[in-house]
């Protein structure tokens, strides 16, 4: 049994590589079925870019360069209704650009994957620099009401596992879903195990189950998703940014738009059960618990540890879904800590979400850096500390 | 009732309002007609055509058609279109755009997708305004013309749209006002059937809105104006500048092969894969 | 603050970094030592640093390795420093670990304001190969021989997976050479005190 | 014998079809309707068909004509 | 006396004239000051751009039809940069193509008022329904962190008044200002009395006060705002989106960049006790208040006359300026009000940052609708009984 | 040490650090320094000057020099200036951008500039990459060329620029390569006393990433690559297609007249304003 | 909820819908309508509805008058419908106040099923000036004639106005002849039973 | 007499005016910086001046020569 063990664990090592973020990204995308990938090069998600253009065509799918990131998402849209699973990588520069395509992909429910690498904003800001700026954007961004699936990856094999989950979720609720990287996790390389095909699960689209005559396009089969058949494949239909009723024609009227908006919400706002993702060292007993994501949370952890080796009851909570916002997860630990700290390289956006949902039990603190480097596991030591009551 | 065309019968979506949204003596529905006119003569089978459309009036078209149809944003058919034939190279992949979707917003897309030589047959319904939004001013609109956004009268010069798109390299460049139901025809065909990125820009009338430059009050006067002010490429070789002047040219403007996209794809695959 | 980040330190964490300027082949001497631990089983994180001024500016590439998993990815504290420029040299010094080690290239690196300084002459051993552009390879070499964290032999290793085939003879050849050398100096390194400075 | 079917259902009175009629086989009625004056001049071209905005007319061989 | 109030009412009514939304948005700015004006046309906006097309010229002003939204907001900033009041209009999906342009303004500092006209969304939605549903893309739309002036209308005067504060505020803090209006407020008509240009106060970007060579382009004077002169002007400086020094030059030294964040956040939350701008309606003794803003404070004021008919004691919050968020005037509200009803045009934008703000002493209540139609006051009084303890 | 250039002291910041952020042997210098040497020998008022750019490697020109200067969104740069010169039209106005800025993501803007004639300066330095990010393939980049993000060879057809912004409309279009010192200074003069909108597209090497698939090392090399595969447009005018092939047209490729965007405001404003 | 709804109204308040297809001048009568309420000093609120089709489909336009500031600018019950074809009139009625008046065209509406109804032939009295496009104008005889919220020589006023001035003596001539045509009936209507309906 | 100034604090050492000195003026020195190796040959054209992408090189009359 140990040497079974033991030869594993070997196995495992040497299966080990070393694979950047970015890269990470891409391998992950491409175990999840990514066939399409349409981007636009932007520091520092470019090399998902120029290793998509690498691997892509190995496997048989293709790799375009657009015009701008516009059209990369526009085309991204066109390769997932003809089937495809597909992705698009940009920055923030690049993720304002696309804010009309993600809305309209909402709205007429087509899958996709969109990778934010957020460098230090607003504007240009800092090209090479680490950012969470856009946590926010990437729920509100879009014009018009919607709901939107946005993971976050904390380390070079989470961006790889997360990309697998972003494709999974975008089928199974025919939306884009963003992965909202920071520029330390895209940039850095460690060693990893990638799993084998078998041992991951992959999601695709739900497919209709009647013939042509019957498919109802827009109805709702009762998850809220309904079946998306490929163009291409008999199921012809029309798909439109509009307000549209089951067929996806065009409607004013009230009643079928509720209807739609109430579906379109309906998909995650019915599942929220399954989609609290986080990990959680130490929250049991906390006093404070460090709420933390991306690159943070790394920082978060080692404070934690030498934290808890000075005799401090903290705890760290890592978020990997940052919207629809965990408010189970976090609820919990606002029962049971006397104080939260949420560091976040920006002003504050989830440490927002965390007030709002505050019943006024516990005390909310924030750690804030706005300066395009990162948050040290010094700094965190140092607030908890200072804070520890 | 007798039934009338058996032909639009067997390709408009029977669950779609009729008459269409489109104003009396519009151009967008003579052009649809020819367009499911020369699909039926080619015979594609309906499950493999894409209709792609961006907003506008004529962004309405692909609703009212059996066939497998997006409406986009404005300005991006293109975009969604390229997305399209790459994933799935099997099918017809045809775009709707205006003048405004097509040429002012969505130029960029119109030549990179007219120099990456994607195989799609685009149309740019060109009535030389906005007609959705009511009358404004688009790049085709005529110098002076006014309109409800150049009241004192637009300040600036029309884009040739054709000449654009073949100086952008597309592969098949054609022009023709929906007067002209032959050119029409044939043009929409030549398009449809290229190996490579097609574009025709086709001259439709917008009675509400671009009658009004023109002094024309009704459909049928602004279409005799597209009669009368058009000349065929072969005959314009024959005019001289002041003859040809504010006429407009028509026919086939660029016909030339290279190899498309997915042909490109295909040989990075396949042949040149060992780096 | 000082305490704080000097506590944030795990024992088996070690943190070694590579600076000089673009060309000088930074990036990829910290991926192969990040390979090289990885081969010799243990975590590693990796990541550079090229600022805007991607060309020809300052170049870093830090490398953390570490028996456990490693939290936080980037350095707080360097075991190592590798200048291979004065003015590297110069805006790296405030990010070492008290006691912590500096090599530098003993002809690009004058002045070293620290305790613990190994200078090896990387520039020439290179030149000596038939590759100057091997200076980072023979960087490698004094790391191999200074620091416990990673084995030469996996970084010969990933010296023949990473490199053109036809570079890796000379670029072994710069390693060994500067491993040796540095081999040489290892005891006296040991006994160093304050100020000391050693050169060969 | 030739037949000329106008669906008034479709029909939005736009006079193209009129205007363009090459023999003048139609004209408008009271209600600007196109009307068949004079199917016997109709040489099928089919033009007022082709050329109508909204497929509400129809040329066609009479079946039992 | 009461003969001169008579003869001034009557004035007045002589002067009352019918205008549309969008018109009164065009004299306003006008009146502001507004040179030129570059745009695109969308339903609802689209008679902002023809009647500035039209009233332009008149006034020396220039008028430009862009090719496109994001060019309409590059050309407004270039404009500003040479000084000149500046303005584009839209609605959501060109509000969405405006972001990163937003985020370039608040970055290199430049005057502009933005108009957004909201209609129903996400994506192409309802073109011509109302809604209230860009509130939360308005503050977050643009990556990175930064913050903004966000102004909302209820009627047609109002879009008028807010037009001219919009210039105001813009030219005050050197940023963007947007104005929310909806579709209701865009499109109806109103008698209103235009003040004449005397009783108007108009503020203008801070010049500088000494002599080029002396000039620190982007230093802080106190105010956190820099002097602005423009393009032209002998103040020969450097512009750009980068983060940059205080002569404007790209930095990346972290305390450059974190002394830049700080001087622009400064800005408005060192002013937050100016921008409390409200209306309140039988607040002191409410039990109930609702907050409301745009066409649904309308409805709002409608339901609180008739709910204090029956006795109910409500009272209405109307709010004009959404971003920043006006914390210390609805504290006051939660503070005295047992209940807060926040009825909107979409999901719930503002009531998340009532909730936010909200200590637990006071409940907070929600009345959304996105159907594209408006809430009447129906609804709201229907609400209110509800609810009324 | 001895003053070195006196004209480029005069315009270069000296609040800024030296020597500038390019690669040894960068075409942007030599573009920059030919660009002082011209408004220098015009004799604008530095007030005068707005330098306009794009994101780039190109777009970091105007920090270094002593004008108005702004430093706008990656493919923006004509929109930002075009506000500018119709805000204060006594101001000159010149645009610096890249190909991939002024021609991939910034192309519409350049068609619509052009066809507005906005009286504009403006210069695309062609290096046929995206140096910035890292030698991405550009909508100039060579079919076939391996960059890094077209490793097995670019699937595009390059576009080109100077054709395509002709058909746009401009009032003025040339084309030179950074090698071509005189024609440079000549163009640069003509673009920036031109009353309308000139674009000239300079041909400049990117030594960092670009001279990749030419096979060439050295700033040196790629720079007698551009004096060996150039021919002026006169000169051209002699040779046949064969001889014609792989070899870039240089010198003045259009030069007409029509009235400015400003011209037409003024119009609007004065004569026409009776409704 | 009828309750409430019916409780939301002022006692001055007053609403008026004006329904019909595109190109019947329903947007231009709105506005006139409301200009005229101004005239007479009275506040108003006037807003119009096209949905997507604006072309040829229906378009509605609202006016709000009363003494008072207006709060809730939208229709909630209308006091008088105009309808110009039969859909609008159909479409509209659910918005009706209990007791409202609705006045159509008598013969582009064939069908009403409300109880107050006056039914003129405005098409009728627009084509007999001349100019056939005046039914707008004269729908807004019917009001003046019917609703006490507006003057008639406000309204004239506005006329001269409003429209170009080749059109304003049809115009005011359709709308005078409605005036005088509605006057006639008026005391008629005040009797009016449910279910009544007349017509002249 | 002519002066060929050459500023090393600015030159990258390209090589570009050394590549095209049309008369063989300048060498690249062990460092590989541009000197003046025969300044008799320059015939003052000042290309190597127009050409240096870092303002790097000044030709020009010597005032005291
Ligand atoms: C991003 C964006 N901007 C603006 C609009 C508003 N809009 C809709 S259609 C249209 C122009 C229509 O003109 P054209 O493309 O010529 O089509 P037509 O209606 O004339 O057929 C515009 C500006 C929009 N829907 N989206
Ligand atoms: C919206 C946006 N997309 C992408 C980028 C990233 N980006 C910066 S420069 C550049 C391309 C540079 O190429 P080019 O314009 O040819 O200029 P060069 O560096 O070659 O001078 C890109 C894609 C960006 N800054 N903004
Ligand atoms: S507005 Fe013009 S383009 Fe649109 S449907 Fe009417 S006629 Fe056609
Ligand atoms: S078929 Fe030809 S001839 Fe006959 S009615 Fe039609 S247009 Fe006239
Ligand atoms: S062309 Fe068609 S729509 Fe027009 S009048 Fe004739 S039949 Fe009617
Ligand atoms: S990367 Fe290319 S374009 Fe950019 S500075 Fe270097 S040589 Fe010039
Ligand atoms: S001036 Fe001319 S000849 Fe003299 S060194 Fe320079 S390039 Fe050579
Ligand atoms: S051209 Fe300039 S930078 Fe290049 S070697 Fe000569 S002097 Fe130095
Ligand atoms: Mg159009
Ligand atoms: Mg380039």
């Amino acid at each position: 049994m140990k040497k079974d063990k033991e030869k594993e664990q070997k196995q495992e090592e040497q299966n080990r590589i070393l694979l950047q973020g970015n890269e990470a990204c891409v391998r992950g995308a491409l175990m999840a079925g990514c066939r399409f990938y349409a981007g636009y090069p932007i520091t520092p998600a470019t090399e998902i870019t120029e290793v998509m253009a690498r691997e892509l065509p190995k496997v048989g799918g293709v790799f375009i360069q657009m015009e701008d990131e516009i059209a990369s998402l526009g085309a991204v849209i066109g390769a997932s209704l003809a089937g495809a699973k597909s992705m698009t990588a940009t920055s923030g520069p690049g993720f304002s650009l696309m804010q009309e395509h993600i809305g309209y992909a909402c709205m007429a429910e087509v899958p996709c994957v969109v990778v934010d690498v957020m460098r230090a904003g607003p504007s240009t800001g800092l090209p090479t620099q680490p950012s969470q700026g856009d946590v926010m954007q990437a729920r509100w961004g879009t014009h018009g009401d919607h709901s939107i699936v946005v993971l976050s990856p904390s380390s070079v094999y989470e961006f790889f596992e997360l990309t697998i989950q972003a494709f999974n979720l975008s089928e199974r609720y025919r939306m884009p879903t963003i992965l909202l990287a920071d520029q330390i996790v895209a940039h850095m390389r460690e060693g990893i195990v990638l799993p084998s095909k078998e041992d991951i699960e992959i999601e695709d689209r739900p497919q209709p189950t009647v013939p042509p005559e019957w498919h109802i396009p827009y109805g709702d089969p009762g998850t809220g998703v309904p079946p998306m058949p490929a163009f291409g494949e008999g199921y012809r239909y029309h798909v439109t940014g509009l307000h549209h009723d089951l067929r996806g024609y065009p409607t004013t009227r009230k009643e079928e738009v509720e209807s739609l908006m109430r579906r379109l919400f309906s998909k995650i706002s019915n599942d929220l059960e399954r989609l609290q993702w986080f990990d959680s060292f130490y929250t049991e007993d906390a006093v404070i618990t460090v709420i933390a994501y991306g690159c943070v949370a790394r920082a978060g952890m080692q404070a934690v540890k030498e934290a808890r080796a000075k005799g401090l009851k903290v705890g760290l909570l890592k978020l990997k879904v940052l919207w629809p916002f965990m408010r189970r997860t976090v609820t919990t630990i606002l029962d049971s800590s006397q104080k939260v700290l949420v560091p976040e390289m920006n002003v504050g956006h989830i440490s927002r979400e965390v007030k709002r949902v505050n019943q006024g039990n516990c005390e909310i603190l924030t750690l804030n850096k706005i300066d395009g480097t990162p948050i040290t596991p010094a700094e965190i030591l140092e607030t908890l500390e200072e804070v520890y009551p | 009732m007798r039934e009338t065309s058996h032909l639009v019968h067997k390709y408009l979506r029977p669950t779609m309002r009729f008459p269409h949204i489109w104003c009396p003596g519009c151009g967008i529905g003579i052009f649809m007609h020819a367009l499911i006119r020369i699909i039926d003569r080619i015979g594609y089978s309906k499950d493999d055509v894409v209709l792609v459309s961006g907003i506008g009036c004529s962004g309405r078209l692909p609703v009212y058609v059996d066939f497998n149809t997006l409406h986009t944003t404005h300005g991006r058919a293109l975009t969604f279109a390229t997305g399209i034939k790459l994933a799935k190279p099997r099918l017809k992949v045809i775009t709707i755009m205006g003048d405004g979707d097509g040429v002012s917003i969505g130029g960029n897309h119109l030549i990179h997708a007219a120099r990456r030589n994607v195989e799609i047959a685009s149309f740019i319904i060109n009535n030389q305004v906005y007609g959705m939004t009511g009358g404004q001013c688009s790049p085709t609109t005529p110098y002076g013309a006014r309109t409800t956004s150049s009241p004192y009268g637009n300040p600036e010069a029309a884009f040739d749209v054709s000449r654009l798109v073949e100086a952008a390299g597309a592969t098949f460049v054609g022009r023709t006002t929906v007067y002209h139901t032959t050119l029409l025809d044939r043009l929409i065909e030549k398009a449809l059937t290229k190996n490579g990125f097609a574009m025709v820009e086709v001259i439709a009338q917008c009675v509400t809105y671009a009658g009004r430059w023109l002094g024309l009050a009704s459909p049928a006067e602004m279409m005799a104006w597209q009669r009368d002010n058009s000349v065929t490429v072969e005959k314009a070789k024959e005019l001289n500048e002041t003859e040809l002047a504010g006429k407009t040219i028509i026919g086939v403007l660029a016909d030339r092969e290279r190899p498309t996209y997915n042909e490109e794809c295909t040989k990075l695959r396949t042949q040149e894969l060992k780096v | 603050m000082k305490n704080a980040r000097s506590s944030a330190r795990k024992n088996s964490r070690y943190e070694i970094r590579i600076a000089g300027s673009g060309g000088q082949g930074i990036v990829l001497a910290g991926i192969m030592l990040a390979e090289a631990a990885i081969l010799d089983g243990r975590y590693v994180a990796q990541s550079e640093n090229y600022g805007p001024e991607a060309r020809g500016g300052n170049s870093i590439s830090e490398v953390i390795v570490s028996d456990e998993e490693i939290d936080y990815p980037q350095a707080v504290e360097l075991d190592v420093l590798v200048a291979l420029t004065q003015e590297a040299c110069v805006r790296n010094l405030p990010a070492m670990k008290e006691g912590g080690l500096v090599i530098v290239d003993s002809s690009l690196v004058r002045w070293v304001p620290w305790d613990k300084v190994a200078r090896l002459p990387f520039q020439q051993i290179a030149a000596n190969t038939g590759e100057r552009r091997a200076i980072n390879m023979a960087a490698l070499g004094a790391v191999a021989s200074l620091c416990s964290i990673v084995s030469s032999a996996s970084l010969v290793k990933v010296m023949a997976k990473r490199l053109p085939a036809s570079k890796v003879e000379a670029n072994r050849l710069a390693f060994n050479e500067a491993l040796q050398a540095t081999d040489k100096l290892k005891d006296s390194l040991t006994s160093l005190k304050p100020k000391d400075q050693f050169e060969i | 014998m030739k037949r000329v079917d106008i669906y008034r259902g479709w029909c939005k009175r736009c006079g193209i079809c009129i205007a363009f009629c090459p023999k003048h086989v139609l004209e408008a009625d009271k209600d600007g309707f196109p009307t068949v004056k004079d199917l016997e001049q109709c040489s099928g071209c089919k033009l007022c068909e082709i050329r109508c905005p909204d497929f509400a007319i129809v040329v066609s061989k009479d079946e039992e004509g």
